[in-house]
């Protein structure tokens, strides 16, 4: 998954618009899908589901995968949400349940309001996440540091970010060669073994870190580094009438139907 | 002999072709290792990384990989021990398909060494003596017999001196040697290198080739990817050459370096020697009285300092 | 009504089972609050009180990269490689694999004020590059992650350590107890946004820890049996 | 010419030391850079990096500095854009002893652009456009003039169609251009390059040099450090020979690979053309006629042909 999403954003179909615009798009249905009715929720899903699999072409095998990740979150959590427990002494049967378990001196029960309840937060979830993925799979990570630093976010945390992404990389690939290497000489053998190999790489990884902070130092001192790390917003983006007019207009048939459904 | 393996039919008749195809099977039965019609797409990527390779390295020979970065050649190795899975086809050792459960897969490891293109990546321990005992200890070993082994191939590497020295106070060329013994401590038939010469300085270059040199007297098979066509020349008795995941020519270097025409076209240069020898003027080449093109340039200079010496006297 | 019975403790079974098989390949990200989870109150909420921290540690970083540049690189490349040590996966002791955070490393080694700020960062790229956790969610995450675990850290190594021999345990415990508080912070943001009709935010948040725990418990020991591996090694350099 | 630089006094007679001396005096003002009798040894080693190196860099050439691993070129490269300064001597910019405070290192930066052995090491900023434009912010220049010279930057190195990607996704060879963009686009004078071939291929080389030439002919003078032997000959029109932290030999790389004795000394091999130039016999030199020694295979092999097509005629 590291890098697939990464190199998806840089190739999708909707990678010309203004980074500006698919952000706040996106963040503006964020917001709707926390606050709208399942109704609003379930279109607003497929609306934006749309958007990532029609109109970037994201491979929907990738965003299923996504989507299945943040199902198995929901269903991680929904025990917690949907099982209530009480003494036997204690239970009364009008608490709604519609169904229950009696262990020893204790029943477990669901009730409907619990249902509705994970019902409404798988929904809301859902929404939410098919927003946030519009972002990772249109936006580039460099666009998304181009309008941080257009909009003002201190230059500490862009620069800290544009090292990260730059190093996230160089590293990986260094950590995956070094794994790579642990397998071709016979290592990665029972639970032990695996646990203490994955030590050794991170052992290896901290040092091979280290000695490229210590290059990447002296390289930056060669090109004229002082304190900052400046550098050119260079982007060539277009607007689209098109996609402007749906965005504006899906918004708004949005917040109308969550408004007459009184919102 | 050399095959072209081509994909363009009409650039061979077919007599040709079935002599070839004929020699090829009578060669397999002498390969170490097959890759036979393997696939291989990395998961994400559009275009395979290997696209039909079929080839074969003949048990016993130093061979040469060559191809530009990204024809393909580190997935295929990565293939040749099992670390990778092909898509499609199949890798063969010694004649068997491999097979991929876990017993099987380790003893393969053990018998086909991969040295990798950066030894960084590959020096796992603290100090040299622990990581040349790191595959032997993966293997279970009692801890005499790893200890006995390691001294043994330290001493046969020359390393003795540095067995405790922490391994990032080595020089690149004695990282080099330390990944080579640390796979060489556990027998391979076959050596796998990934351009082991390259940031090497000519004296650690000409250590490095005379350790491959008693390797292979001490009967490994060794395959080296390379880009440095020269080395090529004068090291290998067989050439391999790969181009976008397939293998499009093979045979003695002197053949495959002949075909100057598909070397042209993957823009692959051919030995400076080859083509000094050519230039020369063919009496002088009699004279010289070589049966074979010379491999090196010393080989080279010494045929025409011989027969200087002869016209003097 | 016995038939009704059966089918629901059927439907039960059922839900475990998808749980348990859906749930382990994802258990080292479980703690990732998912995007849209948290009601838009408590998500606000807990940026409310993630923040400050965040502005703390930002002050205490800007000081130190005033003093000397080269910090601002050194933090960088930290926050990559803390990034790419979670996406590792390591064995955990069930036998199922997880993923080291080395928040305890980081809190020791940088201070935990700096490592909220390099600890938001990396939850902040898991984000976009890893599809886990979310933006709304973040100041949730970033609390329990990114303050909370490196404080826990912080504390119970300065504690732990300062007594003779006590490096390794204290590196141990640091290591451990900063991922387990994580999960019980997370498992408190959980119960306060959804309380039990029964028992209320006490009894939620004993379901919640309940089921994190299958997974979080063995993974806070492997990575503090980790940290204190690579400590060793690191050690010996 | 060819000055060997030896302490072994006794190798020359002083006739000619003075001989060399003054002509080293009338070089040196041509020299943009020289070093004087530099020393510098790294915190806590044993042994010094650089000692008491003295050697210049005649402007306008394409200089090739030759020597082993950890014979002090990378630590020369540092000291000549001021990063490390000398425990002992000085460097000279154009005649003048570099100054080692903040304004005018960031000059002193801007005119000696340093191109170092790994590109991921130099790259920093998320996508080319982005990369390139990094020295010249830190020029804090107006924003216009730095995107305009970044454009036309990317332009002359043919990489405008990557401006927004990655770096990441980019191959060895590409970065390796990026990372020479990054510091052509300040402009500097001279030009230095640490092993800038290594792991490329040969078509990755052969794009490589061309670009160099390019900017050699547009004014820059270069220094490249270098294993290449066969490259260094090729390319060079002056070739510098380190050794443990000093200069041991400098001049015409003809005059260079002409002392056979002091590069049998240091373990370094002579150019393959070389070789077999001086082993042909001396008739058939002369009927090829070349003033010179041929650089390189091509020019050899078209020699050799000129004269087996005369032969026909």
């Amino acid at each position: 998954m590291i890098g697939r999403i990464d190199s998806l954003a840089y190739e999708n179909r909707l990678k010309r618009l203004p980074p500006e615009q698919k952000l706040l798009f996106s963040l503006a249905m964020l917001l709707l899908a926390l606050i709208s009715h399942p109704l609003v929720q379930g279109i607003l899903f497929v609306w934006m589901s749309v958007w990532i699999v029609v109109y970037a072409r994201t491979p929907w095998r990738i965003y299923f995968v996504v989507v299945a990740a943040s199902v198995a979150f929901l269903l991680a959590g929904s025990p917690a949400l949907l099982l209530e427990a009480s003494r036997l002494a204690e239970w009364t049967r009008d608490d709604n349940a519609i169904a229950s378990w009696q262990l020893g001196s204790w029943v477990v029960y669901v009730t409907a309001e619990g249902l509705s309840r994970a019902m409404s937060l798988a929904a809301r979830s859902l929404a939410a996440l098919s927003c946030f993925s519009f972002i990772l799979f249109t936006v580039p990570f460099a666009e998304v540091l181009q309008v941080f630093r257009r909009i003002g976010i201190p230059s500490i945390l862009t620069d800290l970010m544009m090292i990260m992404y730059r190093f996230v990389f160089v590293l990986l690939e260094t950590a995956e060669q070094i794994w790579t290497a642990q397998k071709a000489r016979g290592g990665h053998r029972g639970t032990a073994g695996t646990l203490k190999d994955a030590g050794r790489l991170i052992v290896q990884l901290f040092i091979r870190t280290m000695a490229r902070y210590r290059q990447m130092y002296i390289s930056m001192t060669a090109r004229g580094f002082t304190d900052d790390f400046r550098v050119l917003v260079h982007a060539s983006h277009m607007r689209s009438k098109r996609y402007e007019w749906e965005a504006v207009a899906g918004c708004l048939l949005l917040a109308m139907l969550e408004w007459w459904m009184g919102g | 002999m050399a095959f072209e393996v081509t994909t363009d039919a009409a650039e061979q008749t077919d007599a040709a072709e079935q002599a070839d195809a004929s020699e090829q099977t009578a060669r397999a039965a002498l390969d170490i290792l097959r890759f036979s019609f393997v696939h291989y797409t990395y998961p994400g990527a559009s275009q395979p990384a290997l696209n039909g390779l079929s080839l074969g390295v003949p048990a016993g020979k130093k061979c040469v990989l060559l191809g530009h970065n990204g024809c393909g050649k580190s997935t295929m190795f990565l293939h040749a021990n099992g670390i990778f899975r092909p898509n499609l086809g199949q890798v063969l050792w010694k004649g068997m398909a491999v097979s991929y459960d876990r017993a099987h897969l380790l003893k393969l490891k053990q018998k086909i060494g991969l040295v990798f293109q950066d030894p960084e990546q590959q020096l796992i321990a603290a100090t040299v003596a622990e990581d040349i005992s790191y595959g032997l200890c993966n293997q279970k070993l009692p801890e005499d017999v790893v200890r006995e082994k390691v001294y043994r191939t330290m001493e046969t590497f020359g390393m003795t001196e540095w067995a405790e020295t922490p391994i990032h106070r080595l020089s690149l060329g004695q990282k080099r040697r330390v990944a080579l013994a640390g796979v060489m401590v556990l027998e391979p038939e076959l050596l796998l290198l990934d351009e082991p010469t390259a940031y090497l300085d000519q004296e650690q270059m000409r250590n490095f080739v005379q350790e491959l040199d008693r390797i292979h007297a001490a009967g490994t098979t060794i395959l080296m990817a390379t880009h440095d066509i020269d080395l090529a020349f004068a090291w290998a008795d067989w050439v391999l050459v790969m181009e976008k995941g397939k293998l499009v020519l093979e045979g003695e270097p002197e053949a495959v370096f002949s075909r100057r025409d598909t070397l042209e076209r993957l823009q692959l240069r051919t030995p400076a020697v080859f083509d000094v020898w050519e230039a020369l003027p063919a009496a002088l080449r009699e004279e010289i009285g070589s049966s074979r093109v010379p491999r090196s340039v010393e080989e080279l200079t010494a045929g025409l300092r011989r027969i200087a010496a002869s016209c003097i006297t | 009504m016995r038939g009704r019975r059966t089918v629901a403790s059927g439907l039960l079974i059922t839900g475990f089972l998808v749980y348990l098989l859906f749930n382990t390949p994802q258990t080292g990200h479980a703690m990732h609050i998912m995007e849209g989870y948290l009601p838009a109150g408590w998500s606000l909420f807990w940026w409310a009180v993630f923040l400050p921290f965040f502005f703390l540690g930002l002050r205490q970083v800007q000081r130190i990269v005033k003093e000397k540049p080269e910090f601002k690189l050194l933090l960088g490349v930290a926050g990559a490689f803390a990034f790419v040590l979670s996406a590792l996966k390591i064995p955990s002791v069930t036998g199922s694999s997880s993923h080291p955070t080395g928040t305890g490393l980081g809190a020791i080694l940088f201070g935990p004020l700096v490592m909220s700020v390099l600890g938001s960062l990396v939850l902040l790229f898991q984000a976009l590059l890893l599809a886990h956790g979310g933006l709304t969610t973040l100041g949730a995450n970033a609390f329990s992650m990114a303050v909370v675990g490196p404080f826990v850290a912080y504390g119970v190594y300065r504690l732990v350590a300062r007594k003779k021999g006590g490096q390794k345990l204290g590196i141990f415990f640091a290591a451990a107890l900063a991922d387990l508080s994580t999960y019980l912070v997370t498992s408190v943001q959980l119960a306060l946004a959804f309380p039990a009709a029964s028992g209320g935010i006490m009894a939620s948040f004993v379901k919640f820890a309940g089921i994190f725990a299958l997974t979080q418990v063995p993974l806070a020991i492997s990575e503090g049996l980790l940290t204190v591996l690579v400590w060793n090694w690191l050690q010996a350099y």
